[in-house]
């Protein structure tokens, strides 16, 4: 393929679904139908085109193309490599499962008019944080993805929604001023911004430092980083599920994504390495990993649960980052991929129960495996690949990570791990295990007398749709498991190595 | 000796001026201030600039002062 | 000391300068307006006088061109320079004297104080 | 072209002539009267425009008043700098002026309309006489020309707070150009010249004979300009006075008076104090603190206010001190960040005050807090208004970004970061105080509970014009930017 139909399909990628949002906009006014097939529409045809930059990838092709200058050395340009690719197709493929689940789920939600459009246009500017060319275009996108999403947070404009998006949009607003900070540190040292010059940074300074904290603040707010959490376990919880799962499964990625690039591609590792700045990183890694664990264990409310859980599991991701070898990075992205099924399929699940039965506390979960036993099994399946048992995703990410880390001599990250894995089967088993073994309440209660009864509990599965969407995810972890030469594995080692090989410059 | 007119001059101005600070009676106060004025036309006519000297007598003490006590008039005469 | 010597020496200026803080003391804190604006003028007039004394050349005739010969002019730039801005002082206050008389219809008062207490009330 | 030579001159004349015509025709012909303003100030655009390409291409051009030559004629320079002012406020002007004509018939009575037009003409008279003059004293006539035109705009009205806030104006004014006035006699003392050029040249070696009166002049000069561009804490007037005006006189003078004293600080610190004393005197150092102070307080104090229209006027003061910032970093980058912001800040903070006066014009409701769900009421006026706060914060994609780009990267250059954190800081504030009230617009659950008159076509007009410069000033600012970097290239 020429590098100039991939950059014309990397903008149309990025435009479509943007352009596509004001139209569902207006075309919520004709008919729901149309509205809902045009977004369903968009989500599949982005993941094609996204899909169809495969066999340019898998020939090792790198693009870095500018487009226009904004002030002199400042430029939008588009960038495809590797792991652009790699996330960029992960987020096309959870938005298209999410989209068709949200038609189902939203049936009884409200102003779906401005939700679908919000939907569509975050996965454009996701897509264009993935393509971006430099750090400014990076910014725009990650900005314009952070504010849009703020209307999914505030969906259901509940007092409590409404505080939580609030304390969400502080906090994006000041995690966007230290990216601008750093960002205009990274253009004041090193004259550009654009990814595709190699390392921009190669000397210490203290100007350098400080951009990188910068970026750690701006980038690590997003993915839920330890101390700047705090947004996260408020604003998912509150969004319809379909959003959590879009943002826990792919926006808290984009934090981890531009870390990663400027991990690679701002500074040079090696220079990060020399001079212990990685360790900033993996300190704070393992103590989001802990906390985001303990403190899941203290939730009540399933969502919540699930919010928490996600702040432990991008410290995995962040944690191999800060491991500079192939193995420590292959696990980082891989997980990249198994927690965005997992944590999707977690959500959705969840979300799927809240809308049949209105049941958000964990403590009136019991039996719901006997009435919606697809659903559930396939919560169970994302859980259990959450707590890393071995034929599921989750455990081949824990378990490339606790190589890479004994690699370089660090057993103490693998027993971080395992901890972190014990906590997630405590805070995970406790909903399982009574869904399916036990009763649910109001029938325990009814029937306390006569046990050996055994009621007959009706199946009420929630729409085709949503459980099409899970049943897919949820397979997806244990296909990803089962087989290590899938395309996500693949992936991600080719990644690492294009990464720690120099990002291919 | 005109040195000395001068000076003299000079603190009349000053003393006009301080008193239109504290007299509480506006009408007062502006009488004062054409005294001021006219005092200013005086010294700028030492300073050779007779052009200045019959503009600011005519505008800046008379007119200025007509328009003062017409706000006064139409307003209050304490402060 | 020297300082002081070429104060007195320069004691137009110096006269200019106290009637200048003179003015802008009375301006900013007497709290009625008609005040306000008498301040206003000597304030604007001491500037004009340091600016005729500036002018002014010891001994300096007019500059009035009578064709006698006469060798020794004081500078006429600033005079012309005042003549505008005393024009423009002029109607500085009757704008200003005239917003008065509006304020007064308004509140009752011309006083800043006062007017603010009827703010602070509403 | 003969003509060509006397556009600096036709520039200021031609708002001039027309503002004594327009109440005339006003009394016959009440529309027409407002079509004649608009075509004088488009002529007047257009002349700028023609005038900055000619420069652009034949280099500065120095204009005699009257023919007679500097020193002692009053001179008028066209160079890019002060061109690119100049267009800024005449372009800002005219399209004020678009959305004056249909909001003044709701805001003001009849009678005085004609005048209003007048005032508002004296007034871009008189500033874009300001850009260009080189000669201090007829700098200080504009002045005071421009502060009794602007301070007519706001009285206008005449209702209490109009007068009394006018008032105020009026008279911490004439402090302001009294300080201007015995500046001036300062410098004029040790060089005897008025004329920028000849007072630099004078200066360089006056200086060094009588510093006292050089210093004094130039702190004289800080008060005076500080207190006509609302300097933090020279400001005490600007929030009466912005928020009680009618709402087109709050673009002007948000948008453009301040400004333009700024502009001229800027002039008279780089074209009449020669290079060296800046350097030695700390006065950009003081600037730089007080806009810094200024940044913080101007929008703490902004978060504070209940009034939509005040808020507005408290956030101009931090967004000035931005301005001034530029100025006081003493740096190419920064002051190219500095003097961008006066173009977009003239634009987003004139659209603000527009779409307050349509949210005014078409409901009546002022308080911030009664502004909620009027988004789904008036979407074309909030989506102004959002592209507005944007612009404000600094989100990518619209003109504020760039400035305070410009801005950081020169207080980068000379390892000031503190200085890059205020900036930052104040666009962490603006999100706080301009975020809720944009989505409570939107978002909030209640419909928006008063009355909703339709607001006229040109209002709204006025208002997409200002939403599509500020995008394209995010998006393509390259030419401007290029203009200005070297246009301040030769002050370093």
């Amino acid at each position: 393929m020429a590098e100039k139909t991939v950059v014309a399909i990397q903008i149309i990628i990025v435009l479509f679904p943007i352009i596509m949002a004001p139209v569902i906009m207006y075309s919520n006014r004709i008919s729901d139908k149309l509205r809902n097939g045009l977004s369903v529409l968009t989500a599949a045809f982005t993941f094609v085109l996204t899909m169809t930059l495969y066999p340019f990838i898998k020939n090792g092709g790198v693009v870095q193309h500018s487009l226009f200058e904004i002030i002199p050395n400042l430029e939008i340009s588009i960038r495809l490599d590797l792991l652009s690719f790699s996330l960029a197709s992960l987020a096309s493929f959870v938005w298209l499962l999410a989209t068709p689940y949200s038609l189902a789920y939203m049936s009884k939600e409200h102003a779906c008019g401005r939700y679908y459009p919000v939907l569509i246009f975050t996965l454009g500017s996701c897509q264009g944080i993935f393509f971006a060319g430099d750090l400014f275009s990076l910014f725009v996108f990650f900005e314009l993805m952070s504010i849009i999403a703020y209307i999914l947070v505030i969906h259901e404009q509940t007092e409590e929604a409404l505080k939580a998006g609030y304390k969400y949009l502080v906090m994006t607003i000041i995690g966007g001023l230290a990216l601008f900070f750093g960002m205009i540190i990274i253009f004041e040292l090193g004259g550009t911004v654009s990814l595709g010059v190699g390392p921009i940074i190669q000397e210490e300074s203290v100007l350098g430092l400080v951009a990188f904290i910068c970026f750690l603040i701006g980038f690590g707010m997003k993915a839920g980083m330890f101390p700047l959490h705090v947004w996260l376990p408020d604003a998912h919880p509150v969004a319809p599920s379909p959003a959590s799962a879009l943002l826990s499964g792919i926006m808290l990625k984009t934090g981890a994504y531009g870390l990663i690039r400027v991990v690679f591609f701002v500074y040079s590792f090696q220079l990060l390495h020399a001079f212990d700045w990685d360790d900033i990183l993996a300190v704070l890694a393992v103590i989001t990993i802990l906390l985001g664990s303990a403190v899941a264990l203290t939730q009540t409310d399933i969502k919540r649960r699930l919010a928490y859980s996600s702040i432990s599991q991008m410290g995995y991701v962040l944690l191999g980052l800060s491991i500079f070898n192939t193995n420590a990075i292959t696990g980082a992205i891989f997980h990249i991929f198994s927690h965005a099924f997992m944590k999707s399929a977690l959500f959705l699940a969840a979300g799927s129960i809240i809308w049949k039965t209105g049941k958000r506390n964990i403590a009136d979960l019991r039996g719901i495996g006997h009435q919606m036993p697809i659903t559930m099994g396939c919560f169970a399946l994302a859980a259990l690949s959450m707590i890393g048992i071995p034929p599921l995703s989750g455990f081949l990410s824990k378990w490339t990570l606790a190589l890479g880390a004994l690699d370089v001599g660090m057993p103490g990250f693998v027993l971080v791990l395992l901890i972190s894995s014990l906590l997630n089967a405590l805070y995970y088993l406790p909903i399982i295990i009574p869904a399916f073994f036990e009763l649910p309440g109001e029938l325990t209660i009814k029937h306390h007398g006569d046990v050996h009864h055994e009621p007959r509990i009706k199946i009420e599965e929630a729409a085709p749709l949503m459980l099409l969407a899970i049943v897919l995810l949820a397979s997806c972890t244990l296909f990803f498991g089962l087989t290590p030469n899938n395309i996500a594995y693949g992936l991600s080692r080719l990644t690492a190595a294009f990464l720690l090989g120099g990002g291919g410059l | 000796m005109t040195e000395l007119l001068n000076v003299l001059l000079l603190l009349f101005l000053i003393v006009c001026a301080i008193g239109v600070a504290y007299i509480r009676d506006l009408l007062s106060a502006v009488i004062l201030f054409s005294a001021f004025g006219l005092i200013m036309a005086l010294i700028w006519q030492q300073l050779s600039a007779p052009d200045v000297a019959m503009v600011e007598a005519a505008l800046g003490t008379g007119v200025a002062a007509l328009l003062m006590i017409a706000a006064i008039s139409k307003t209050r005469r304490e402060e | 000391m020297e300082m002081l010597s070429r104060l007195i020496h320069n004691y137009f200026y110096l006269a200019a300068i106290i009637l200048f803080v003179i003015g802008m003391h009375t301006m900013l804190t007497h709290s009625n307006m008609v005040k306000k604006v008498i301040a206003m003028n000597i304030m604007d007039t001491s500037v004009f006088l340091l600016f005729v004394a500036i002018g002014y050349v010891r001994g300096g005739k007019p500059p009035i061109i009578d064709g006698i010969g006469e060798t020794l002019y004081v500078n006429p730039l600033p005079g012309a320079l005042i003549l505008t801005g005393i024009v423009v002082a002029v109607s500085i206050s009757a704008y200003a004297l005239s917003l008065i008389i509006k304020i007064q219809r308004a509140y009752g008062t011309v006083d800043c104080d006062e007017i603010c207490q009827i703010r602070g009330d509403e | 072209m003969a003509l060509a030579e006397h556009l600096p001159a036709l520039i200021v004349i031609t708002p001039l002539s027309c503002a004594f015509m327009a109440p005339l025709l006003y009394r016959r012909h009440a529309l027409a009267s407002g079509y004649m303003v608009l075509l004088s100030l488009l002529i007047t655009l257009v002349m700028s425009a023609l005038l900055l390409l000619k420069v652009n291409r034949e280099g500065p051009l120095s204009y005699q008043m009257g023919n007679w030559s500097p020193p002692w004629g009053i001179e008028y320079l066209a160079d890019p700098l002060r061109l690119y002012m100049l267009v800024v406020v005449i372009a800002v002007s005219l399209w004020v002026f678009f959305y004056a004509l249909k909001d003044l018939e709701h805001e003001l009575r009849r009678e005085v309309i004609g005048w209003y037009y007048t005032l508002y003409l004296l007034l871009v008279a008189s500033m874009a006489a300001m850009t260009m003059t080189n000669d201090l004293f007829n700098l200080f006539v504009l002045m005071e020309i421009c502060a009794i035109s602007s301070c007519a705009i706001i009285t206008i009205k005449q209702d209490r707070e109009c007068l009394e806030a006018g008032f105020k104006y009026l008279i911490l004014s004439a402090m302001g150009t009294g300080c201007y006035l015995l500046g001036i006699a300062m410098l004029y003392m040790v060089t005897g010249h008025l004329n920028f050029e000849y007072l630099q040249n004078e200066l360089s070696t006056a200086v060094a004979i009588y510093p006292l009166n050089v210093f004094t002049a130039a702190a004289l000069f800080i008060v005076a300009f500080g207190t006509k561009a609302a300097l933090f804490p020279l400001h005490v007037w600007l929030p009466d006075a912005h928020a009680s005006a009618p709402s087109p006189s709050s673009a002007m003078l948000s948008g453009l008076v301040i400004k333009i004293y700024a502009f001229s600080l800027f002039l008279i610190l780089y074209q009449v104090f020669p290079r060296s004393l800046l350097d030695s005197l700390p006065l950009s150092e003081i600037v730089l603190w007080l806009a810094a102070l200024g940044v913080m307080f101007g929008s703490i104090y902004a978060m504070m206010q209940k009034d939509l229209k005040k808020m507005l006027a408290y956030s101009s003061i931090g967004q000035i001190a931005i301005i001034f910032m530029g100025i006081g970093l003493d740096q190419r980058l920064a002051l190219v960040g500095g003097l961008y912001h006066i173009a977009v800040h003239a634009v987003t903070k004139g659209m603000l005050f527009m779409a307050a006066g349509a949210i005014i014009y078409a409901t009546g409701v002022r308080k911030i807090s009664d502004l909620a769900g009027i988004g789904r009421a008036m979407p074309l006026v909030l989506a102004a208004f959002t592209i507005g706060s944007a612009s404000m914060i600094g989100i990518p994609g619209t003109g504020g970004l760039i400035s305070k780009w410009y801005l950081a990267l020169g207080a980068l250059e000379i390892g000031r970061s503190l200085f890059v954190l205020v900036v930052l800081s104040s666009s962490l504030l603006n999100a706080i105080y301009y975020l809720p009230i944009v989505i409570n617009a939107f978002m909030s659950e209640e419909d928006f509970a008063h009355k909703v008159n339709e607001v006229p076509k040109m209002l709204q007009l006025a208002l997409v014009i200002g939403m599509i410069f500020i995008v394209v000033a995010g998006v393509f600012p390259r030419p401007l930017i290029l203009l200005l970097g070297e246009a301040v290239a030769n002050f370093f």
